[in-house]
């Protein structure tokens, strides 16, 4: 269609309202940028979100946009993507949106296979009513409604999607830009539902809460990017590498060079590693973790549909139902 | 029972165990009454366990049927004929019963242990505790088994046909032919030979067995053919009805409809039908719960097609929330509740109003939204089509009350003509000279107040919609003390002028002036109208109920005392007085069972005698 | 601003971007109001978003306090004093100003950059645009970086203290010690030195400025101390007294409490509070959504401790299903609704009245449920306690409604002694020859109908519960018509019992009988009380909602006019016509700010002329 | 307490309402037998259910019990144990009541490791609202809303409990006296949240949905009975075996005679196998599959109380706040 659209052809004219600082703020220029390069048409986009500072996204983007209530986004898109197939439609949550009072819409969009691109921004904490503990917070962390420390064990969406039969999970860093980048764009090309997790900072009620593996100085050694085909390897020259060790069935990480076990070639169909990979903390595994196609809800849906949700016939034709008589 | 074979009208209760195949036995006696032409009415009233155990009373399922030439409006307060197929179905139905009833009962039911599980010391058919009443006692289930024999078939899989059986005999008494029968069997055992065959010979069996037993006492019934409409007529239950109406809707609207629902008792039957009409523009979405239902719905409308949901009241509850954010977002959505029982899961098999209060005002902040009720299974269809013409028409959800009573209720059917309707419109994007794309989706139609239904795909509109408080022109975020106040007054308005739309409220029976008007509103509409009738008073059954008719105020001051007839604590009641600032007396009925005429006759004589 | 020192009471707002620090200067300065002496009401109104970006007129944060020996019991309709910070919080101000207010502004936030944000084509302090008011322009800015030079901050941190330079000049101003300031910030920074120690010297560089600078207009205010019962107070919001009444009421019942909660404004606060009072017998639990904590406080009350629950509209709609069930399974409940402008997620941290409807009809099935409502900030301290005794007494669940003003809102309040309160009780299990412990769990108390609260755990009396219709006398599961009939009755009888103990509606202000009558709940009674004793209206305001005081009625009917001020579009003249039958004169405002005095006077005088 | 009870004492006197031949009454049966068996107490225990034909199950136990509302179960269970931790409290829910509406509760009681033992009767329908496919029907399921059968994906139960973070998962078949029996006590004797699925037989809507592996005939072949610390052995000889395919990352079925891959010993805290397990379908893994302790959240609730739920001081200690003024 026409020529091509660039970043700025995705940037919508509000005001902007997130804290200045906001790690929101960079995942909103990657996402416009990614629009961009994916030649997404603003006409046939739509994002659709629940509540929360994540959740005000769909201002921001010159696309059609749905801001609508807490928890329920995953919902109320299925309903979007059955009724227009076509359309590319975008997620935006929280970890309390998606976590908390949406887990279960999320988990069965999830086993569903819906075709949304769920893009979860994961700060730990409920920004927008003022800090407090999200279920993916850490044990120990202290907010208002935890001023002892929380003791609710935290949530892993990684580990939740693939528990649920979630086909598709990524995961990246509001600030990567190469890295978030990629993510998105190849959610935007996955046939089903997408979950893509993004280390979120909340500069005001959870600062730096990621800053052990985001720092730039240290992300070599801190951050492992996978890529489908290529060796789990890390550290300023890759001297470091990913085995599974198959005694205690765990992943460890092995010198490069002198390792006995082999080093892992990411396989994104592998469940077993994904599910390793997602909870290893040092380093943290980003990138694609996990896909392995499936046919998608809504294909099935209209392929299931006598009619592909057309009408064929008037409902004249059977309103008289199988037995009907005549009153002279 | 009389031995007049020619009836007005005459009430035929069936009652059994739940396994005993009650309501397939009653809807195939309404199917054949239908063709008869008898004008019907019918009311199945089956237990909330799936299979209670055998031989309790809790486990008694029933069908009762109300058929005759006289406007049949109810099944009936009384059985004239009543076939009980074990002790339990006769205890729970004897205190409807009146001296004379003809009771058939299957002797082979009437066990020692099933006769301690209904709690009867002794036999009834022994003593003379039934005398008022005249008893055939026939070997049913021995009958039946001897009659099927020839199929080898199981012991279990033989009795079942006993309810053919039966039906055979009541074909016979009401000179019925047994094609219909037949033919359902037809079609439904396509795949199952032997039972095919069994239940043809044991409804062949029933049948032979009245013409040629020594039964003196059940003389063949003839019922005259009621006075209906010409026309071609068909029995439907209210949710068929009401899906064939939503599917029209949607033809009406020239949209695809996507129904999205969550499985509750009495509102599940919606979805299994609509679950057919796929070929007829309407796809079914069975979500993980009420919210999931009434959400997927709102993005179906959001993205263009009628979104639809329905549940019953605990569901409804549940929903509210996501109700504001389409009135908020103004989105058309089509909220069918079908009434049980409440509070709470209550009496989720039981028929009730008392989710008016719910409809109207249960939800956060000022959030009108339009409610109407259906009045019969046949009237779903139309009330259906209303609905959904509003939520175009204003861009609003609209709630619709049904019942369980509707759910499940048969009657004969006038079939109507789809090009008899006017289509349904919402208001179009407007050309205009805005740049603003926001704009043109919250541009509105002067008189409906409904904006313009813009949905993604569309090029060049562009803009975005949410739960916050939009500005009343431009529909972008306003935290405008002011536009707030302007917007709540455009909700209260949008929803009045949906009365500039609706036709006045009409009388329903009877003069529009006098000394007592009845007024009514949902299923109850046919216990209402015979008692109206029978008492001579006047009567006004509400369709709109928010907003209401806008000569309603008017009407009812022609009357002294305006009595509001519900299946609730008094809903109606409140609603009036808080809408038209009248003093209305209630009568209300909160049993989980529909109105007799003779309870509702005995109360407006009362009020009667009290002016 | 007048230059008499002695004022009967003196309207301040302080205004700013989120990031500035405006509410907790408003705070300090009202807690050195209220230990000046002076009575006091406060407004914080801030943003929906946690940190707007800075210099917009959408990110203005701003406290009002209103001060004075008159008693007062509002904000203020306009205010005396304005502080702004930058032009953005100048632009939404100035429509609130009388002409001689005084304006301070921070010179330095008034950019080019900000002006332009806040859509000021030229800069108002250099034309005349404010000149029929007082204006003082401080390099606010420079000179709190100034005073802070010396403790090393960087200038981010640095640039934070200018609050609490202001707060000094405020301080000076009004003639007040520096210390509770400085204690705050000693115990708020113990862990932070540079920081306590820069903020201490912006404070006393402020209070410096207004000593030594050559400000003319502004000269010392001296506001007289208020005519207070006698008695020990204290400031107070409404979140810290609900949370303290929660508490006492545990306390008065000899249980503990848990109090289920999911995050939602303006209820946290309340959440946020109660978590720190573990040591008085309160458990927090917060939990997965609305749906959950309701779920878990009924769960902790069927285990005996006071199960509470708190959340605004959007979190209660999500809560009525479970409420039905405790109104069902009849367990006690507290459930506070913190309401907000509506519908949907509207404007989650403007004040609104708009849940009335859905507190007291807003549930499937006739399902009532009683309602109070707080009237100050430290009536919830008393509401609280209220709507636990009658939880306890009637074993129902009590829907507490209060509002996004209450809970922000501060005012001085006369700490009450806890040993003037009776115990709360519920109806003990009686002793009795029932064998069935069913009957015993449902045997009840003649006067208030509520149950016996028995508990797992307790020996020899298992029995079983749920949200199933229960046969009246046994409470076993029951599906029997009258039964239901029964059920309904008695709930709407308990519902009704309550208005016996609760005490008669007393007239708030005027005489008992007249022309017209102000009728107002919840956290309007400051500005109706004003609005009454200047125009010498007789004034009722209402805490028991539902069911209404018993001599509600007749009072009413002693005035011509009943005139109903409510945050909403009419939701308590619904009520009035509902259930007295009479039919009042809706006052409402809707748009997300409390009612001014200003407006009420004329609205009320208007009246007055209609008479 | 006094003397021991037996199975009859824990059978309520109330008319049990399930259609006969329906798999719950053999589920009740091994429960109030093993009610029995570990020296429960009536009065200390309770049951808590949601809505559906497994949810009347309190009903018909002579313990304390409360039919609640549909899915919500876990959420009043949690608040009940909260309130009084000494309890044992049973949760008992359908594959509708729990992983439909109530998915989001029992993730979070799971993850919070709440001390609630939960009793899942799958029966892969809805059956009190006779027979629409639930979130276990497999795809293809034909029912009154899926007329041309289900093509929603279904979802696991222990797959979901373990990607939330789920401490104890447990399996067994309704008519499998001893299976059933040794996991409900295994349950009871659990301290944090126990799911165990019951594969429960719905005549009516359902009828045979196991067959293929409950036939006791061919039982040997079909189910694979685990204890930890043995081998995971089957086949009327245990002549067959289950080992881990480290190449595919699978399990496979070995001869246990022949096998060059060592046989597993079934280790409950290993969650890679652990899932592994859940996902065979031939032969069906039951018994305990995972169990690794952690602490349960009552007792960390508790813990982190200042004063244990107790009150320790008056209101009247605080209610003056940090600064008050007398007025005389
Ligand atoms: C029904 C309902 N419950 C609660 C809220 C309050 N609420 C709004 S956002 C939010 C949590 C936000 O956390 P998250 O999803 O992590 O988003 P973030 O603000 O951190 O981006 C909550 C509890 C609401 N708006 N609606
Ligand atoms: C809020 C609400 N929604 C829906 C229902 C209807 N409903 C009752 S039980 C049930 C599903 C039962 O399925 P399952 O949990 O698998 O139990 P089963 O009957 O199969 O044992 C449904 C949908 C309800 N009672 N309440
Ligand atoms: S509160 Fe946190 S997440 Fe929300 S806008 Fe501010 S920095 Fe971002
Ligand atoms: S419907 Fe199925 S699950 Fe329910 S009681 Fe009957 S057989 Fe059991
Ligand atoms: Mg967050
Ligand atoms: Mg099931």
């Amino acid at each position: 269609m026409s020529s091509q659209l660039t970043a700025k052809d995705f940037a919508s004219s509000q005001e902007i309202r997130w804290c200045p600082g906001c790690g929101d703020y960079a995942i909103l220029k990657s996402m416009t940028k990614a629009l961009a390069d994916v030649g997404a048409r603003p006409d046939n986009t739509a994002f659709v979100s629940g509540i929360g500072c994540a959740a005000r996204f769909p201002y921001y983007v010159n696309t059609y946009g749905f801001h609508t209530i807490h928890g329920r986004a995953p919902a109320i898109a299925t309903g979007l993507k059955l009724a227009n197939p076509e359309l590319d439609v975008w997620v935006v949550t929280g970890d309390g949106d998606a976590l908390s009072i949406g887990g279960n819409h999320l988990i069965h969009t999830l086993r569903r296979n819906v075709g949304l691109k769920i893009l979860l921004f994961n700060n730990e904490v409920y920004g927008l009513t003022k800090g407090q503990y999200s279920p993916t917070s850490r044990l120990g962390t202290r907010t208002p409604s935890s001023p002892d420390g929380s003791f609710d064990v935290p949530i892993s969406a990684g580990q939740l999607a693939l528990g649920c039969g979630g086909r598709f999970f990524a995961r990246a860093i509001d600030t990567d830009k190469t890295g978030l980048a990629h993510v998105l764009e190849q959610a935007h090309a996955f046939d089903g539902s997408a979950l893509t997790e993004i280390y979120q900072n909340c500069i005001v009620y959870n600062k730096d809460v990621y800053a052990s593996f985001t720092d730039r100085k240290t992300a070599h050694d801190t951050q492992l990017h996978l890529r489908h085909g290529e060796p789990m390897l890390f550290g300023k020259d890759s001297e470091r590498g990913i085995a599974f060790d198959n005694e205690r069935y765990v992943l460890k990480i092995v010198d490069a060079s002198t390792a006995s076990d082999p080093i892992l070639i990411h396989d994104e169909t592998n469940e077993v590693i994904a599910r390793l990979l997602i909870a290893l903390d040092k380093p943290v595994a980003l990138g694609v973790i996990y896909r392995n196609p499936a046919v998608a809800y809504e294909t099935a849906f209209h392929a299931h549909h006598p009619s592909n949700m057309q009408r064929r016939r008037s409902v004249a034709d059977v309103i008289a139902g199988p037995n009907s008589w005549q009153v002279e | 029972m009389t031995k007049n074979p020619q009836l007005k009208s005459i009430v035929v209760r069936l009652a059994g165990d739940s396994g005993d195949g009650i309501q397939l036995m009653g809807s195939q006696f309404a199917v054949s009454t239908a063709l008869s032409g008898s004008d019907f009415a019918t009311f199945p009233d089956y237990p909330a366990e799936i299979r209670a155990p055998a031989g309790t009373t809790f486990g008694v399922s029933a069908y009762q049927i109300n058929l005759g030439d006289d406007p049949i409006t109810t099944p009936g307060d009384s059985p004239d004929v009543l076939v009980a197929f074990n002790p339990a179905a006769l205890k729970v139905s004897l205190p409807m019963l009146h001296p004379g009833t003809l009771i058939i009962v299957n002797n082979d039911g009437f066990s020692a242990r099933n006769l301690t599980k209904a709690g009867y010391d002794a036999n009834p058919l022994d003593d003379d505790s039934l005398s008022e009443y005249t008893v055939v006692a026939a070997d049913i289930g021995r009958l039946n088994l001897e009659s099927v024999a020839e199929f080898g078939l199981s012991k279990s899989d033989g009795g079942q046909c006993k309810n053919f059986w039966a039906l055979g005999l009541l074909f016979w008494m009401f000179d019925r032919s047994l094609d219909s029968a037949i033919g359902w069997l037809d079609r439904r055992l396509k795949n199952a030979p032997a039972m095919r065959d069994a239940n043809v010979a044991a409804l062949r069996a029933g049948h032979a067995y009245g013409e040629t037993s020594e039964l003196s006492a059940v003389e063949k019934v003839r019922v005259g053919e009621a006075q209906l409409e010409p026309g071609r007529y068909r029995s439907i239950t209210g949710s068929e009805a009401m899906a064939l109406g939503i599917a029209a809707a949607g033809e009406l609207a020239d949209r695809q409809v996507l129904f999205c629902s969550y499985p509750i008792t009495p509102s599940s039957p919606l979805l299994h039908r609509l679950a057919k009409l796929g070929e007829h523009g309407v796809g079914t979405f069975q979500a993980e719960d009420e919210i999931a239902a009434v959400g997927a719905a709102i993005g179906a409308s959001y993205g263009g097609m009628i979104g639809a949901t329905s549940s019953s009241g605990p569901g409804i509850a549940l929903k509210t929330e996501a109700l504001g954010l389409a009135v908020s977002a103004e989105l058309p959505l089509l909220v069918v509740n079908w009434q049980r029982g409440g509070p709470s899961t209550g009496l989720p098999t039981k028929t009730e109003q008392s989710d008016l209060y719910q409809a109207i005002y249960g939800r956060n902040g000022d959030t009108p939204i339009p409610v109407l009720a259906a009045a019969s299974a046949g009237d779903c269809f139309d009330t259906a089509i209303e609905a959904t013409r509003i939520a175009l028409r204003h861009m609003t959800p609209v709630i619709l009350l049904a019942d369980g009573y509707l759910s499940n209720a048969a009657e004969p059917w006038r079939i109507p003509d789809l090009s008899d309707y006017a289509p349904i419109e919402s208001h179009p994007v407007e050309a205009s000279d805005s740049s603003d794309p926001q704009r043109l989706a919250f541009a509105r139609d002067a008189s409906s107040l409904g904006r313009a239904w813009v949905t993604p795909g569309m090029p060049d509109l562009v803009h975005r919609i949410g739960g916050l408080e939009k500005d009343l022109s431009s529909g972008h975020i306003s935290y405008d003390p002011d536009n707030h106040q302007a917007m709540t007054d455009l909700r209260r308005k949008k929803l009045e002028s949906v009365a500039n739309f609706i036709p006045d409220q009409a009388m329903e029976f009877g003069d529009d002036k006098g000394d007592i008007v009845l007024v009514g509103w949902g299923s109850t509409r046919g216990p209402l109208y015979q008692a109206a009738r029978r008492t001579g008073t006047s009567f006004i059954h509400i369709r709109y109920l928010n907003p209401l008719p806008k000569n309603l105020g008017e009407l009812l001051s022609g009357f002294r005392s305006v009595v509001v007839a519900e299946m609730n604590d008094g809903q109606l009641s409140t609603v009036l007085r808080d809408k038209l600032g009248i003093q209305p007396t209630p009568l209300t009925k909160v049993t989980g069972q529909p109105f007799l005429i003779s309870e509702l006759v005995k109360a407006i004589e009362q009020e009667r005698s009290k002016l």
